[in-house]
C-alpha cells in the first residue's frame, strides 16, 4: 500500500474557502492533489447526507470549510452550520469513524496560504489513517 | 427455466425529440441478438420494461406497431431517474428490454368493429401503435370506420407530427386533431379540449363501436360523461391504466388493484371492469 | 397510576359533551398482554373504551401531526414534551389542544418481561408497584421498578410540561439519575470496538422503519430514505446502509428527542435504537444546556446559535 | 405413510451426517428470541421455542437478493448487458419449521410459480429445500392456524413432520424428498405411531383458543368491503411501519433496485411493503395509495379478500400470529378479519 493516496472530498463555501483555494492556486502554493472540491453556497447548506454519501462512495476523508464566524455571506449560515457539524462529528465518531477522517475549518477568501496549510494537514491526517473502511459501501455477503 | 427478469440486450438506433419542450423523446431500439427479436412478439397496447444498467427499469408502452419490423419504438417522458438517464443517452448505447408485458387492446373483439381512438398529451404512444397496426394494409379490412381524436396543449406538444399529417391526408381514417389553444395562424385543425371535440366529432355509440381512451386523468374524467351521452356502453370503453411497476409480471405486488395486477392482468381494462375495481389508480 | 382512569373518563366525557373538543386521543385495551392500542374517541358514550396502565408506551404526540380538529390528548411527561416540540414546529396549534396531563410512573418493558418469563405470557395484571405475569399454570410477580422501560427508569421529567388539566397530583421527579452511563461506555471504546458494537447492535435490523414511524418527530413528507434523486441510501440490508439509516434517523431527532422510548418499544427485533438518539441528547445538554420540549418559548438547538458556541473541533 | 422413530440420542449424529450433503437451517436462539440460521458444524437447532421471531421465508426468499449483474466499463465485452448471478442451489433442509410457516410457502408459490411466468430464484430455492416440520404441541394464544387453513400438525408443505414425543421424535414421512433425507441421516427405525400422532394432534388443536371467521369473505363484493366505514378506525393507530409485512410468512412483495459499485453493478430485489408510501408512488408524484388508511386497507384487503377471490382457496394468512405479537400498536388481524367477514352493506332507505 506504499503508493496508496487518499481521496478527500472537500466541500468549500463559495464565498470564502473556495476562493481561498483559487488564491492558493494563483499564488502557486503547493499542496498534494488528493482533494476533490465540491462548491457549496454556504456551510449552512451542508447536509450530513453529503458527508455520509461521500464516505459511502469511498472517500477516505471529508473536509468542510466555510467563512469565519461573523463573516457569513448570509450573515448567520455558518453559525447554524457550526452547531450541526459539532453534533454530527460527535455522532459519527461515536458510531465508529476514526477521528481525523472528518475535518472542518474556517478559511476566508484572503487566506490562500492558510488554505494550503490546512489542506496539507488534512491530507496528512487522513493519509496516516490509511484507507477508509467503516462507512464505505461494498457488495456485501449479507446480500445473498 | 427462462428468467423473466433478464432483459434482452438492445442498442439505441435513433433518438427523436418529439415535442417543443424537449421532454419527450422517441427511442428506436434494435435487438443485439436477432433471435431475441423473434421471441419478442407483441400486440398493440402492450408495454415493456426498459432497463438501464446501474439505474433501473421503467415500464413504457410500446409505440411501434407489430406490423413495423426490425425495431421497437418507445416515446419517453423525462420524469424520474431512469427516464432522465435515457434522455441523456445517445445512439449506439446499449440498454435492455423485457417484455412484451401486460395484455393488449382486445384485438379479437375489435375485429370487424368501428374503432374510436381518443388520446391526450403523451399518452398517445400505444394508440399510435394501434393506429399503425390497423392501417397496415393486411389489417385494415378487419376494421370498419376508424376515428382518431387526439389533443395536446399546443401544436408543438403533439407527438408524431409527420405521421399525423400523413393520416390526415388518408381517407380510410378520420382524424380530429386538436390543441387546447394556439396562436399559430397556420394551424388548420381543431382548437378545444378533447372532451369537447369528442362530443362534436365522435360517432354515436352502438353495438359495433368501441372507444379506446388514453390520456391524463383530467381528460378521462371529462371525456367519460361525453361518451355516456353519446351512448357508449361501459364495456365498449377501453382504457389503459398507469401504475408504479417493478417486475412487470404480476409478482412484486405494487400494481395490485382489487384482485388484478395492472402489469399482468392489465394495463388494458374496459370501463365496465374498472367500475368493479377499487379506484386506486 | 391505576386510579387515573376514572379521572380520564370524567374529563373526556365532559369535553366531548360540551363539544370543547372533537375527539379524545388515548389508548384502548389491547388484544395481547402488555399492549394497548392508540385510539380515538369521538362520542361521550364511548369514553369508557379508554384505558390507562403501564402499557401506554406509544407516544400519542405522533397522532397529532397536521391534524385540524380540536383534540384532547392524554399525555405523559414525555408525550407532553413532544407536544411542545410539535407546537414549536407548527405541526399543531396550542389552541387546538386540550392536554389531559398524566403524571407518569413509568411504562413497563414488554420485551424485558417476555425474556424474564420462560413460558408464554397469557395475562399481565398490574397492581400498584407490582406486575403479576401469568402463563398457563404458572405465575411470576415482578416489582414494577425492575421491569420498567429503560428510558422510564432514567426519566427525570415524569410530569407533563404543559397540560390543561392533570388527572392527579404531580408525582415526585426522580433525582440523582445518571442518564448517560451507556453512552459514556461507548464513547470510551476504541474505534474498532465501537464498530463491532454497532455492527452487532444493528445486525438484527430488518429495515421495517418501525423506529422511525413510531417517533412523533419523524413527519417529513418524504423521508431521506425514500428520496430517489439522489438516492442517499440503498434499500437492501447492507450493513452500511443500515448504519447510515440509523445515524441519520437519530441526527434528524437531534435536539428534539425527548427519550420517550417509542422507537425502542416499537422495534420488532428488540434493537437498542435509543443508543443513537441518547448520544445527541447528551451532546445537546452538555454543549448547549438544552433539554427538548421543556418550553414553548425556546427555539431548539439546531434552530438557533450563540456567537460563542464551542468550536474546538474546527480548524 | 411411514413413521420413523428417532431417539434423541441419535439426533445430533444424524444431523451431522446430513451436513455432508445438505446445508442445514434451523431455529437458533439469538439474544431474546429464536430465528432461523444456517447451522454450522456441531450446531444443533434449538427446539425450545414457540415460533421464530421472523418467519423462515428468508431462507427461500432472502430480504435482499442479487438477481443480475453487469459491467459498466465500455472497454469490456458485453458491457451494459445483464447476466444472471451465480447462486448456490445445492440441497438444503429447514429443520424445525412450524407447519404454519411451511404451508405459507404454498400460498407464496401461487405468486412466484404461475402458468405465465416462473420466478427462477424463488422456485429453484424452494425446490432445493427439504422441509422438516416440527409439530406444535403447545400453540400460543395468538395462533389461529386452525381457522386459517392449516393447523399445528398440518402436513401440506412439509416433507417430514417431526413430533416431539419426549425422549424421541416421531418423523412422519410425507414426501420422497423427506424419505431421502431421513435415509441420508441414517434414521430408519420404522414404528407404528399413527394413533399416537393423531391423539397428540387433536390435543394440540384443542389448545388453539383463537379463531377467525372467513366463511363469508368470498361472497362479498370487493367494492363493498373497500368502501366499508370501518377502515378509518382500523387504521387510526397504524404508524405505517413494515413490521407486519416483514415478519409475515405469506407477504411476498418486493422492490427491484440497481446498485453500481464503480464499474460493475448488480440488480437486486429487496422485500418491500404495501405499508410504505413509496410502494405505489408514480414518477409524476401521483400516489394512488397516498394515505395511511389506504395502505392499511390494501394490506388487509389483499390478504383477506383479493387473494381469496383470485385463487379461490382461502385467505392469504396461515394464522402464525406474528403480526399480532409484533405490531408496535397492536393492530390485530383477527379482529379485522372478523369485521370484514361480518360486514353487511347498510341499505339506505330513501
Amino acid at each position: 500500500m506504499s503508493d496508496w493516496e487518499p481521496k478527500i472530498v472537500a466541500f468549500l463555501c463559495n464565498w470564502c474557502s473556495y476562493e481561498a483555494a483559487d488564491l492558493a492556486g494563483i499564488s502557486r502554493l503547493q499542496y498534494p492533489p488528493n482533494i476533490r472540491v465540491i462548491r457549496i453556497p454556504c456551510t449552512g447548506r451542508m447536509s450530513p447526507k453529503f458527508i455520509l454519501a461521500a464516505f459511502g462512495k469511498g472517500a477516505d476523508g471529508v473536509w468542510v470549510s466555510g467563512c469565519h464566524p461573523g463573516d457569513c455571506h448570509y450573515i448567520v449560515g455558518n453559525y447554524y452550520a457550526r452547531r450541526k457539524f459539532s453534533l454530527f462529528k460527535d455522532l459519527i465518531e461515536y458510531m465508529g469513524i476514526e477521528p481525523g477522517r472528518l475535518h472542518f475549518s474556517w478559511i476566508s477568501a484572503a487566506e490562500g496560504t492558510r488554505f494550503a496549510e490546512v489542506a496539507i494537514k488534512v491530507i496528512k491526517t487522513v493519509k496516516d489513517l490509511g484507507p477508509s473502511k467503516y462507512f464505505i459501501k461494498k457488495i456485501n455477503d449479507r446480500v445473498a | 427455466m427462462q428468467n423473466p427478469y433478464l432483459p434482452y440486450p438492445v442498442r439505441i438506433e435513433e433518438i427523436i425529440t418529439e415535442t417543443e419542450d424537449k421532454n419527450l423523446k422517441t427511442f428506436k431500439l434494435v435487438f443485439l441478438n436477432p433471435d431475441d427479436q423473434e421471441k419478442f412478439l407483441y400486440k398493440a397496447g402492450q408495454f415493456a420494461e426498459l432497463s438501464v444498467a446501474g439505474k433501473g427499469e421503467v415500464p413504457i408502452g410500446i409505440a411501434s406497431s407489430p406490423s413495423e419490423k426490425g425495431y421497437l419504438m418507445f416515446t419517453i417522458n423525462k420524469v424520474g431517474l431512469v427516464t432522465t438517464t435515457l434522455h441523456c443517452m445517445k445512439p449506439g448505447d446499449i440498454m435492455g428490454i423485457r417484455g412484451p408485458l401486460g395484455n393488449s387492446y382486445p384485438w379479437d373483439i375489435l375485429k370487424g368493429k368501428n374503432v374510436v381512438i381518443i388520446g391526450g398529451g403523451f399518452a398517445f404512444t400505444t394508440l399510435r401503435s394501434a393506429i399503425v397496426y390497423m392501417l397496415d394494409p393486411v389489417n385494415r379490412p378487419n376494421f370498419k370506420k376508424i376515428h382518431v381524436i387526439y389533443g395536446a396543449r399546443s401544436p408543438g406538444m403533439l407527438l408524431y407530427k409527420d405521421e399525423l399529417a400523413a393520416w390526415e391526408a388518408r381517407d380510410d381514417i378520420n382524424m380530429h386533431i386538436t390543441v387546447d389553444s394556439t396562436e399559430d395562424p397556420t394551424w388548420k385543425y381543431n382548437v378545444g379540449f378533447v372532451p369537447t371535440i369528442t362530443e362534436q366529432k365522435a360517432p354515436p355509440g352502438n353495438e359495433d363501436t368501441y372507444a379506446i381512451i388514453c390520456g391524463p386523468p383530467i381528460m378521462i374524467k371529462f371525456t367519460q360523461p361525453v361518451l355516456d351521452r353519446l351512448g357508449y356502453c361501459h364495456d365498449k370503453i377501453i382504457m389503459s391504466l398507469e401504475m408504479r411497476m417493478k417486475c412487470g409480471i404480476g409478482m412484486c405486488g405494487r400494481c395490485n388493484i382489487g384482485k388484478e395486477f395492472v402489469c399482468k392482468d392489465g394495463p388494458v381494462f374496459t370501463l365496465a371492469q374498472l367500475n368493479e375495481m377499487p379506484k386506486e389508480y | 397510576m391505576l386510579g387515573y382512569l376514572t379521572k380520564i373518563w370524567t374529563i373526556s366525557e365532559r369535553l366531548l359533551k360540551e363539544s370543547k373538543v372533537d375527539m379524545v386521543i388515548g389508548f384502548r385495551k389491547g388484544t395481547v398482554p402488555m399492549m394497548n392500542e392508540p385510539c380515538v374517541v369521538k362520542s361521550p358514550e364511548n369514553v369508557k373504551e379508554l384505558v390507562w396502565d403501564s402499557n401506554c408506551g406509544i407516544n400519542l404526540a405522533n397522532y397529532l401531526t397536521d391534524r385540524k380538529e380540536k383534540i384532547a390528548v392524554i399525555a405523559k411527561g414525555c408525550d407532553s414534551r413532544n407536544i411542545v416540540t410539535h407546537i414549536i414546529e407548527n405541526k399543531i396549534k396550542r389552541d387546538q389542544l386540550f392536554v389531559i396531563g398524566v403524571p407518569c410512573k413509568g411504562m413497563i418493558d414488554r420485551h424485558k418481561i417476555s425474556s424474564m418469563f420462560e413460558k408464554e405470557i397469557i395475562e399481565v395484571i398490574e397492581e400498584e408497584n407490582k406486575i403479576i405475569v401469568r402463563g398457563n399454570d404458572c405465575e411470576k410477580i415482578f416489582k414494577k421498578a425492575e421491569v420498567l422501560q429503560e428510558n422510564c427508569a432514567i426519566c427525570i421529567h415524569r410530569n407533563p410540561v404543559i397540560y390543561d388539566e392533570l388527572v392527579a397530583e404531580p408525582v415526585k421527579e426522580q433525582t440523582d439519575i445518571d442518564r448517560y452511563k451507556d453512552v459514556r461506555r461507548i464513547e470510551e471504546m476504541q474505534v474498532e470496538e465501537k464498530n463491532n458494537f454497532f455492527d452487532e447492535t444493528l445486525s438484527a435490523c430488518i429495515r421495517c422503519y418501525a423506529c422511525r414511524n413510531a417517533c412523533p418527530l419523524c413527519y417529513c413528507p418524504t423521508c431521506f430514505v425514500d428520496e430517489s434523486r439522489p438516492q442517499w441510501l440503498g434499500k437492501s440490508i447492507d450493513p452500511v446502509d443500515i448504519k447510515t439509516f440509523h445515524l441519520l434517523r437519530a441526527f434528524h431527532c437531534a435536539g428534539r428527542c425527548t427519550d420517550c422510548g417509542a422507537c425502542q418499544r416499537a422495534c420488532p427485533m428488540g434493537i437498542n435504537v435509543r443508543i443513537f438518539t441518547k448520544k445527541l441528547e447528551k451532546d445537546c445538554f452538555e454543549l448547549y444546556g438544552w433539554e427538548a420540549g421543556m418550553s414553548l418559548d425556546e427555539r431548539p438547538p439546531l434552530d438557533t446559535y450563540r456567537p460563542d458556541d464551542p468550536e474546538d473541533f474546527i480548524k | 405413510m411411514k413413521i420413523i422413530r428417532i431417539d434423541k440420542k441419535n439426533w445430533a449424529g444424524g444431523l451431522e451426517k446430513l451436513k455432508g450433503s445438505y446445508r442445514l437451517f434451523g431455529p437458533v436462539k439469538d439474544n431474546e428470541f429464536h430465528n432461523f440460521k444456517r447451522l454450522d458444524k456441531d450446531e444443533l437447532p434449538d427446539f425450545n421455542y414457540f415460533n421464530t421471531r421472523l418467519s423462515p421465508k428468508s431462507i427461500i426468499y432472502p430480504q435482499s437478493e442479487i438477481m443480475l449483474e453487469y459491467e459498466l466499463d465500455e472497454n469490456k465485452e458485453n458491457h451494459h448487458v445483464m447476466k444472471e448471478s451465480k447462486k448456490d442451489y445445492s440441497q438444503r433442509v429447514v429443520i424445525g419449521i412450524r407447519p404454519c410457516d411451511a404451508s405459507a410457502f404454498l400460498l407464496v408459490k401461487r405468486n412466484f410459480d404461475t402458468p405465465e411466468y416462473k420466478d427462477p430464484y424463488w422456485i429453484r430455492s424452494y425446490e432445493a429445500t427439504t422441509f422438516v416440520g416440527l409439530a406444535c404441541n403447545n400453540p400460543q394464544a395468538t395462533c389461529f392456524c386452525t381457522s386459517a387453513g392449516c393447523g399445528p400438525f398440518y402436513e401440506d408443505g412439509l416433507d417430514v413432520l417431526l413430533v416431539d414425543a419426549g425422549d424421541h421424535f416421531l418423523a412422519k414421512i410425507i414426501s420422497s424428498k423427506g424419505e431421502n433425507l431421513l435415509e441420508a441421516a441414517g434414521w430408519d427405525t420404522e414404528t407404528d405411531a399413527d394413533e399416537q400422532i393423531e391423539t397428540m394432534k387433536q390435543e394440540a388443536e384443542a389448545r388453539i383458543t383463537s379463531f377467525v371467521t372467513t366463511n363469508k369473505l368470498k361472497d362479498k363484493k370487493i367494492i363493498d368491503l373497500f368502501d366499508a366505514p370501518f377502515w378509518e378506525e382500523v387504521a387510526f393507530a397504524c404508524i405505517n411501519c413494515g413490521t407486519c409485512t416483514y415478519v409475515c410468512p405469506t407477504c411476498w412483495c418486493f422492490d427491484i433496485q440497481d446498485e453500481a459499485y464503480g464499474l460493475c453493478g448488480i440488480r437486486m430485489r429487496n422485500w418491500d411493503s404495501c405499508m410504505f408510501p413509496l410502494f405505489t408512488l408514480h414518477g409524476s408524484g401521483h400516489n394512488p395509495r397516498s394515505t395511511n388508511m389506504q395502505r392499511v386497507r390494501q394490506r388487509f384487503m389483499h390478504k383477506l379478500k383479493y387473494y381469496v377471490d383470485k385463487y379461490n382457496d382461502g385467505i392469504q394468512c396461515v394464522g402464525c400470529g406474528r403480526c399480532i405479537r409484533l405490531c408496535p400498536v397492536n393492530i390485530d388481524i383477527r379482529k379485522i378479519c372478523n369485521m370484514m367477514n361480518s360486514y353487511e352493506v347498510q341499505v339506505t332507505s330513501d
